[in-house]
């Protein structure tokens, strides 16, 4: 009895190498193995994938990288396939980016920079770089965008990007993109949709999708993608297959572990439980 | 398999710091530790560097003076190293958080307050009868939950019932995002997953 | 806050999470083991808006290394941004001057590695493994919360937790004993320092919560009979 | 010398500051706005500036412990080697150009940056074993809307129970989560309307008490 008692006792208490040690292996098997499971699009992508049709002929779109290089096996899917949306199939639209995150240099040169090489960069495009300051510097751009923004990431003065020549702040531009992992988009959607009604269309983590869910019922937001399960549908959406649609591959396969993680943990502390009385 | 450089180091460097919970702490993963806040401490300050340049030095170069009193102030900073001259910094220091208490403040009332309340307001009568209940229970919610978080009151009796109800739907407002949150951290491991894998060839 | 100034302290109800404490340094005496209390990185550090969420952590320091000196239990202290180390260096050394052992204070008892958010983490979480009580108050992020909590949970140690919004007090949960949410936090900063006037500002929030709860009902009402809600925005 | 040193003067700045901030947007009065913005811009000048005191705090921490010859002092020279490595390289070329940087950066600080964020995920699957443990009605709902939330994201999980099996995660984000949630952002953000109000009125000493 005790050999068969200190057996359950040790399934209810693994200790942590063990089942890290498994989780890594679980998430390995679908990269050697690809199960390639059915992808189902959401309403809510959907929505984000009218947000970007919604943008008007000639348009300018705000593209902010606020997302750690961390976080990017969620975000750099959607950022590399709305960029590729505009620069392949909208070169009327003119992106203007920045990132709230000193991470945004790495994450653009990681999956923006060789889409760019197609584009009329200081016509259809302008890169920024890093701005520190976070709500000072989101609520800046809004107010007096010009005020901050003397040269682009290159040392360009802003007055020989003919991009800018129209363009001082919220009210020009038809649509913000805040691809997020730290919440800036609060900051966002306080500045620039609360004073200057811009519409706002976030990228984030999952881990956000609740929140972002009551942003887009209260009409703060015109749309959001969260994690790599929305960063899959938009690259299906836009054609543009990348790196998200293998890493949710492996996600459905990580998210059964974690499930049969919950149901193990709480059968074998129960017959634990039962035995101890 | 031709094993690149860069990705094998920073395979090798992945392995090294995940041995603090795949083993325990050895001298491997002290090492990965300090490279990280090397590189991280490096990193940010070029960072800084570069936006006070781009943005405050170049302007002023061009003839903008006004720039001038944002870099003296930026430099006087850094007089907080020393005992002797601290309370020189805590003149920039008032304007960054002068600047950063109202503008958070701004948000919070503009994007947090008035809309959420905003949006707690729906009109019942045009609902149908599941729309009804959700939005009831809804509403219970955000008002059993702001009971909770009063703390002049202790939570017994009758108000105690209402903060414990409360309670249970904050329980479900955790369960619900650490649900989420899982997803979306597997995602992370998974990333290192697989350049673990390509570092060393395996993929 | 006009009460507070008149020095009348506001009533503030019974934290469980806030109790903990002491049953958790007495573990620690016991165990023979130190206490680890880190305030989080969230914001940027004292010169941040989430200044005050630092400083009720920093508040819970006081409390915390008075308590250790008196049972001559080590205290770790762990910041993230290094304008803290002095202000966390003066309070173990005064609340030890306070209870009567000055020699209880040793300059290692503040940790600093690194400002970088991860580095912070790695850092504050091999601490926290080494610890028989982890408490993390103040400006906890969700990755932190995590990260740091489990570092403890792993080692055995009573974890307390306390933070703001919900993304970060789901992630403290599943590995604390205890944990202070949303505005028990500050509040628990402010009993332990006495500093009445911002216990005064906190309790005054309930008065606040009581008119928008009236508001949302009222508007409810409004709309449901057809009212326009336009009067509702800035 | 002695006048510099009082408090008032910070606390009076920053009350000022606040009071700008909040009158550009309740008067939108032009004047104000001009202050706010320009106000805005030194902000984040002055942050850009405060980037680099984390560093320079590091290296001289890191000095002294090797002076000291503090235990694990051997970490201190990697610490301060890559430190001065990073900042070099950068100042050679602002634009992250140069490549011994890019080396260090996309495959150091880039790689070990992000497996130190893994670790959040690889503990919270390990709390989902521990911790999520049914013991009381708390800790009943905590693991039932953790467990739906989790299906939720999981599409595989309609091929074994169909679309269904979206449905009650999605409620619980929709419904009992939107309540908490609502609650939770009104009442921590009275929190950050009360710092305001401490900070207009001079009562927010918080930063005053950095040492010295």
């Amino acid at each position: 009895m005790s050999a068969k008692k200190s057996l359950m006792y040790r399934l209810s208490n693994v200790p942590h190498q063990v089942i890290g040690a498994l989780t890594l292996i679980v998430i390995a098997l679908p990269y050697l193995m690809p199960v390639g499971i059915p992808l189902k699009i959401t309403p809510y992508s959907e929505q984000f994938k009218a947000a970007l049709d919604a943008v008007p002929e000639g348009g300018n779109v705000a593209f902010s990288l606020d997302s750690a290089m961390g976080g990017t096996t969620e975000t750099g899917g959607m950022i590399r396939a709305t960029i590729k949306y505009f620069i392949y199939d909208r070169p009327d639209v003119h992106i203007v980016m920045w990132g709230m995150h000193y991470d945004c240099v790495l994450v653009f040169n990681t999956f923006v920079a060789d889409v760019l090489e197609d584009a009329d960069y200081g016509k259809e495009v302008a890169w920024f770089g890093y701005i520190p300051g976070t709500d000072a510097a989101i609520a800046k751009l809004s107010d007096d965008l010009k005020g901050i923004l003397s040269v682009d990431f290159y040392g360009t003065p802003v007055a020989q990007l003919e991009i800018m020549d129209n363009i001082n702040g919220a009210p020009d531009f038809d649509l913000l993109l805040s691809f997020d992992t730290y919440g800036h988009a609060d900051s966002y959607v306080g500045h620039w949709y609360e004073r200057y009604k811009t519409k706002i269309a976030i990228g984030m983590l999952s881990g956000s999708i609740p929140v972002a869910t009551m942003r887009f019922t209260a009409g703060q937001i015109v749309g959001f993608c969260g994690g790599v399960k929305g960063a899959a549908e938009l690259e299906a959406l836009l054609k543009y297959p990348g790196p998200a649609y293998t890493n949710y591959d492996v996600m459905n396969v990580a998210n059964l572990f974690a499930i049969g993680l919950l149901l193990f943990g709480n059968i074998t502390y129960f017959l634990t439980k039962k035995e101890e009385r | 398999m031709v094993l690149e450089l860069g990705p094998l180091v920073g395979a090798t460097l992945i392995l090294m710091l995940f041995s603090w919970f795949l083993y325990k702490q050895t001298v491997l993963y002290d090492i990965a530790e300090g490279v990280l806040i090397g590189t991280g401490a490096g990193y940010s300050f070029i960072m800084g560097i570069k936006a006070v340049r781009d943005n405050a030095v170049l302007p002023l170069l061009r003839g903008e003076t006004v720039w001038i009193i944002p870099i003296i102030l930026g430099f006087v900073i850094y007089l907080q190293l020393s005992d002797e001259t601290i309370h020189f910094s805590r003149i920039p220091i008032a304007i960054i958080i002068g600047v950063g208490t109202g503008l958070s403040v701004r948000r919070v009332l503009l994007a947090e307050i008035i809309a959420q309340t905003r949006a707690s307001m729906i009109d019942f009568s045009a609902l149908d009868t599941v729309g009804l209940i959700n939005s009831i229970l809804i509403l219970v919610g955000t008002i059993t939950t702001i009971a909770y978080f009063t703390l002049s009151r202790e939570q017994t009796g009758a108000f105690g019932t209402v903060t414990r109800i409360g309670r249970l739907y904050l329980m479900a407002t955790f369960g619900a995002m650490f649900g989420n949150a899982i997803f979306g951290n597997i995602a992370v491991v998974a990333g290192r997953v697989e350049e673990i894998l390509r570092g060393f060839g395996l993929m | 806050m006009r009460r507070a100034a008149a020095g009348k302290v506001p009533y503030v109800r019974h934290i469980a999470a806030f109790e903990a404490i002491d049953e958790a340094i007495g573990r620690a005496s016991e165990m023979g083991r130190p206490v680890h209390l880190t305030t989080g990185h969230s914001g940027a550090g004292l010169y941040s808006k989430l200044a005050s969420d630092h400083l009720a952590g920093l508040s819970m320091l006081n409390y915390v290394a008075k308590r250790c000196a008196e049972s001559a239990t080590d205290v770790i202290a762990t910041v993230a941004f290094s304008e803290m180390i002095p202000v966390a260096e003066d309070i173990i050394r005064f609340a030890s001057i306070g209870v009567g052992k000055p020699e209880y204070y040793r300059d290692d008892m503040v940790r600093f590695a690194s400002d970088n958010w991860l580095g912070y983490d790695m850092y504050a979480m091999r601490m926290a493994s080494e610890a028989a009580a982890n408490i993390m108050i103040g400006a906890m992020d969700s990755t932190s919360s995590a990260i740091i909590a489990c570092g403890g949970a792993i080692a055995g140690a009573m974890n307390i937790g306390g933070a703001r919004a919900a993304g970060d007090i789901c992630q403290l949960v599943p590995f604390c004993d205890y944990v202070l949410i949303g505005e028990e936090t500050p509040a628990a900063g402010a009993i332990v320092s006495g500093d009445t006037d911002s216990l005064a500002s906190s309790v005054s929030t309930d008065y606040t919560k009581a008119l928008i709860v009236v508001i949302i009902l009222l508007g409810i009402m409004m709309a449901s009979i057809g009212l326009s809600m336009d009067w509702v925005s800035m | 010398m002695s006048f510099i040193r009082r408090t008032e003067i910070p606390i009076t700045i920053a009350a000022i500051m606040t009071l700008i901030m909040l009158l550009d947007l309740f008067t939108g009065d032009p004047t104000l706005r001009a202050a706010s913005t320009m106000l805005q811009s030194w902000a984040i000048i002055l942050a850009g500036f405060a980037l680099g005191i984390g560093a320079v705090s590091l290296l001289r921490l890191h000095t002294t412990n090797i002076k000291r010859k503090r235990p694990g002092w051997y970490g201190s020279v990697l610490i301060i080697f890559f430190t001065a490595a990073v900042l070099v390289t950068g100042l050679m070329d602002l634009n992250l150009a140069n490549p011994i940087l890019r080396f260090i950066l996309d495959n150091m600080y880039m790689r070990l940056y992000a497996a130190a964020w893994a670790f959040e995920g690889i503990f919270l699957i390990y709390g989902l074993y521990r911790a999520f443990k049914i013991r009381n009605l708390d800790s009943l709902i905590l693991s039932v809307t953790a467990f739906f939330c989790i299906i939720r994201n999981a599409a595989v999980a309609e091929v074994f129970f169909g679309p269904a099996a979206f449905a009650p995660g999605t409620w619980i984000l929709d419904v009992p989560n939107l309540g908490g949630i609502r609650a939770l952002m009104i009442a921590s953000s009275l929190g950050i309307l009360m710092l305001g109000l401490r900070t207009l009125l001079g009562k927010e000493r918080g930063y005053i008490r950095t040492g010295g």
